[in-house]
């Protein structure tokens, strides 16, 4: 089984922007950007490409552990990350580099996870970005807790209120988790949009494997709307999870947009996806590319030149390279740090473990 | 004042909903039914329906949820209706609620408090009798609690919710119906720690929750027979606050720890393990348990065979002195 | 919050029988039922009530521990359980009593497990009903596995095929496993129909704790139909559930039947209904009694008389006395009981258990 | 033949479903793609879509779906793709797949085997690192395993899907790419029987899955050192087969049991307890435990300071001499 176009597209599909840098008109939608919002969407498009480019070849050189790489989901990410407002709070996956990018997170973040000295320790509080979350689904349920306790503020209603996003994949729609979150969405109706990025595969197993009808439809049988966005448009994705995300502040509680994309490359450098797709369906995908779509459509309009293309590919190309010195210069955790932070409130057992293990590791230095 | 177990629980709540805004309980028929222990009995015709929150019927909604709210900055206390309802949450909780501090390096506080009714002697139906500590108290991240009486779950309870740890709160649910005296001023001892509940000379007997009581009337009949059994409460799964243990064990010698549970890979299995290390060499006698077999829990009309009661405390207790 | 009416019975509610007992006409489903299986049904009907009733009192009077009440729900589960066909599978709550009714299984049977002196203990392979589940929601994946083990076995896509019911109710609904069981449902395309009583309470949660909208319409969400019947007419459940069953036979994959009736007693004994809902929203549903509307319409089409009635009453108390005087005799299991059928393939450890139990518990004989 | 364990076990897969059809395999990627490890690599391609069936992503659903084919009469064998990802059907198997056959009077068997790569070791990101087997351990009705070298996995493996047990079977995920002879004929030990590894003499060191390795690896460094140690594969974790411990211990009157997974109630604490028990008037010192710390799994890059290692397991050893 392949995953080209099978579960096809609806007649609901949004777009704004087509593979070719057409722009198209949508009854429900619409953006208006200036000339420099439009060149700075571009921007993060193509920084947080390189930037995933420089990590996954981070990783073949031993520097990091694994990286899950965000080719392909560029557009969803950005059309998402630039449609919340700073009030807004994001629960992601493992995979949002750009979402963290467009909340200002500095680059290097996540890479501590994937380098293996940290868990994800952001201030996320500060960042409104929540830490990655690797066990699939669960933090569906949490970015809806957040959501409701958003509602318990006060804090939803007005225009200026808050909302929440929470990101998964097409594979996470099976868990129990994410289901119960829309239970929980849609009962109290909570200000959460669920964003899912249908990347067409869980690992292996192709969208089939996960649903037998196209996944925004899930929605209504929860009692809240869904929606299906072409996720490689950066201008329909920002469109479409804007409202969505403005219904939520406004009280109007939760939507899930489906985000219709592609993972161009490997589920992570670990994986081998030659085993189980065919070239010719990444090659397929590959002219639907997000980035292509809008240089054209940037050109065409005369919003951007060679100049601009140029220069905003200069800035990734040295912006990468900053990214690796500083990982390599990332210091591993110290020996005694793995028993930091396990209660706040502190454990007397733990103490006397990290008392014998100081005392363990001094007796090297001594010459055991 | 003397109250019952489970109205202490509830008064213990009031105070905390009372003493912090933040403080929201939550949980399957909390609200106008007041819980199927009525452990939260008139809390939400009180403190309303954002404080007192009636939820979907999923456990791991509830937890995850709750995690969700603490993010925020809420301080949710969770119903678990049942022990044996906690397992489609397990993932939340181990996963999720356990770790979330340290993985985010201390900058993340999840202070959730999950209250669980646990253990047997009630004759219930399946998966209404089940004692998980186990589970929990292996948890790294977690800690675990067990009231036996009402004064410390009146206590016990308004702690755990004002610590930031995620506190796994177990109620010896055949005691709910039990009174005692609970002194609503005295200032309590800390959460975590043990305290020797009966003095003795002979052998140490520790326990905790439901089996606390055992133990005593254990220790009573003992004493008639002229055998002085000193009496510990663990209160505190994990961490273990073993100092008053020890210090027992050294005197009297002898030990036997009691619990519901299964014995294979349980809080006894510890307490044994850390007792012999600690007590080597004043150890007359291997540590015993005393504790349910390591079968499912059996039909109610069965339950008392499974269950550790006073005879089968005592007979442990006179093995010790076989040795 | 109470729970008349106000997610009201949609258009599509299917309906073949009213509540003042008249037969009403359906585009989609219909009943052709000789005089005997009308006066069948409405003996189901009542036999199962007035059982159900037994155990209710023996439960006041001591002799069980609880007991789970089916009252008000008689015509959807006889409709259900007469819908099933010999080769099919049923995988109950612990309020099926009914179903076992209709599938020949003793009445004792369930009793054991609200005595307290079994776990349920009927044979399975043969009555083909699984044992009770308590953990909500649980059986609904076993129902699923179970059906896809019917397509595995190729039973499946001809007229006598065999299909699953996996009964759950309406709170289950929110419980990750029940969505899990349609999602895979649907995607292996198991001949399984998930019957979801929805009795308008769970405990005290009112439906609107669960859901903001009609649960039927969950099932479409994941890519197969669902349909709401009136689940106190026993005619309209059986046509619906049987198309269902059916439809599963032949290959067509899984169905949800959203029956819609209502407790009209405790959630269990242990339960007191008076501190989460009023009497008047009782009432009302009271009008709406299963037995009540059939006794009006055989009686009406001239199919029974009151000699009739008077003999399945006759019936029917019979058989509670009969059930009373055989609960007082179920014995006690003994003490040694506990260690058995722990493991199909034994185990050493319990063993020893078993016989330290035994030696210990022969102390106390010789005079401990 | 020499095979890596990985290997092995895949042999071991393929001649169950060779010679029963009613073993079927299940989970995420493990069709086309053989599994994150390759475990079942080509079985899909060579049995076909329904016995090596790739599921929707939901671990819940993959047990609750397995239990309803044994029911069916299939014998499922379910692969979790790491450690950390059980828990989310941690209901499903510890309220029904383990008390299944005790509650219908043995009415119904469910002989399914679930398959987890566990421990740490291998530079992976949080979750793929965990050691849950007390979990399961502690849990009645559950058979759990653990193999630690080729020859038991391909034959463990067989053994425990040809029984009507449900068996956690946990595979030591940082060993599946070392080499091992693996006699394909000679009729393997029972599956449920702890092995004495290496003979020795001074003290007795009991391991299990990944820890067999390093426990040999310290036995042979002791060696030169004079000292010699007796290394027991536990390889059944539940129920426990502590003949071989026992003899062991009372000959060496000294023992030291290793495992990655946190100390506090685990199974090091139950081979404590009961070689105490057992051995009591043989122990020269308290039986000590070399195990992963009492906090969740570290990062990447700080956890071979959690995970026991040779120095570690010959600090523990001299300890022993030192009381
Ligand atoms: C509970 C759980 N089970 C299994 C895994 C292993 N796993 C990691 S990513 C993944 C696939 C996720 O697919 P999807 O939700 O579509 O997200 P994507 O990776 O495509 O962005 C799996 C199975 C996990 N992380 N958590
Ligand atoms: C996992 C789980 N959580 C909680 C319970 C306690 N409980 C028993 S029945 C019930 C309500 C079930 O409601 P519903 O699904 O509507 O079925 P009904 O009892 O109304 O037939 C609850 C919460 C349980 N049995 N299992
Ligand atoms: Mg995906
Ligand atoms: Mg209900």
């Amino acid at each position: 089984m392949t995953n080209g176009d099978r579960i096809p597209p609806d007649p609901e599909f949004v777009q704004l922007l087509d593979p070719d840098g057409e722009r198209v008109e949508h009854p429900d939608y619409s953006v208006e950007f200036t000339p420099d919002e439009y060149r700075g969407l571009y921007r993060d498009l193509v920084i947080i490409r390189k930037l995933d480019a420089e990590a996954t070849a981070l990783q073949r050189q031993g520097e990091l552990g694994i990286w899950a790489s965000l080719l392909g989901q560029e557009a969803a990410q950005v059309g998402a990350g630039r449609a919340l407002r700073p009030q807004d709070m994001a629960f992601p996956t493992y995979r949002e580099h750009g979402i963290l990018h467009c909340r200002g997170i500095d680059p290097i973040m996540p890479l501590g996870l994937f380098r293996g000295v940290d868990q994800g320790a952001w201030d996320s509080q500060k960042h409104k970005v929540h830490m990655y979350t690797i066990v699939i689904g669960a933090q569906t349920l949490h970015a809806t807790g957040y959501a409701m306790g958003i509602t318990m503020d006060g804090k939803v209603g007005t225009e200026d209120g808050e909302a929440v996003i929470a990101f998964f994949g097409d594979g996470a729609t099976a868990q129990g988790d994410v289901n119960e979150s829309f239970v929980w969405a849609s009962v109290f109706n909570a200000p959460v949009v669920f964003f899912c990025q249908n990347n067409q595969y869980a690992i292996s197993e192709p969208l089939e494997r996960q649903t037998r009808v196209p996944l925004f439809k899930r929605a209504s049988g929860f009692g809240f709307p869904g929606i299906r966005v072409d996720g490689n448009d950066v201008l329909a994705t920002y469109a479409v999870t804007k409202q969505a995300l403005d219904n939520a502040r406004l009280g109007q509680g939760p939507t899930m947009v489906e985000a219709y994309t592609y993972r161009m490359g490997a589920h992570t450098t670990s994986d081998d996806p030659t085993r189980y797709r065919a070239g010719s369906e990444v090659e397929a995908w590959r002219d639907k590319d997000p980035i292509k779509r809008m240089r054209i459509f940037l050109t065409k309009a005369g919003i951007a030149d060679d100049d601009f293309f140029t220069q905003v590919d200069d800035d990734a190309a040295k912006q990468a390279v900053e990214l690796r010195e500083r990982v390599l210069a990332l210091p591993d955790p110290g020996p005694l740090s793995i028993f930091d932070n396990v209660y706040p409130g502190g454990s007397p057992l733990l103490d006397e473990q990290r008392a014998q293990q100081e005392r363990y590791l001094a007796s090297f230095e001594g010459g055991h | 004042m003397a109250e019952t177990l489970g109205k202490a629980l509830n008064l213990g709540l009031r105070r905390a909903l009372e003493s912090d805004d933040r403080v929201v309980i939550m949980g399957e028929d909390v609200g106008k039914l007041g819980g199927v222990f009525r452990i939260t009995d008139g809390l939400q015709k009180d403190f309303g329906e954002q404080r007192v929150i009636d939820t979907p019927l999923a456990e791991s909604g509830i937890i995850g949820t709750a995690i969700g709210l603490a993010i925020r900055g809420y301080r949710p206390v969770c119903e678990i209706q049942f022990d044996g309802f906690v397992y489609p949450a397990y993932d939340q909780i181990v996963s999720q609620l356990a770790k979330m501090y340290y993985r985010s390096q201390g900058n993340v506080r999840v202070p959730v408090v999950v209250r669980i009714p646990f253990g047997g002697g009630i004759g219930a139906v399946e998966h209404h009798s089940e004692s998980p500590e186990a589970y929990f108290a292996h948890t790294a991240g977690l800690k675990v609690v067990a009231c036996s009486n009402p004064n410390d779950a009146y206590w016990m309870i308004q702690q755990a919710i004002s610590g930031d740890d995620p506190v796994i709160f177990l109620e010896p649910k055949r005691r709910y119906w039990e009174k005692g005296e609970v002194s609503f001023d005295a200032s309590p001892i800390p959460l975590f720690s043990s305290q020797v509940v009966r003095q003795g000379t002979d052998v140490t007997v520790v326990a905790y929750g439901p089996m606390v009581r055992t133990a005593l009337d254990a220790a009573t009949a003992a004493a008639e027979d002229g055998r002085s059994i000193e009496v510990i409460d663990l209160r505190t799964l994990s961490p273990l606050d073993l100092g008053p243990v020890y210090e027992s064990v050294r005197r009297t010698g002898r030990c036997v720890v009691v619990h519901e549970a299964p014995s294979h890979v349980s809080l006894s299995s510890e307490l044994a393990a850390r007792v012999t290390e600690q007590c080597f060499y004043s150890l007359e006698a291997p540590v015993l348990r005393v504790t349910g077999f390591d079968t499912p829990y059996p039909p109610a009309r069965v339950e008392e065979e499974y269950l550790p009661d006073l005879d089968r405390v005592l007979d442990a207790v006179d093995r010790t002195f076989g040795f």
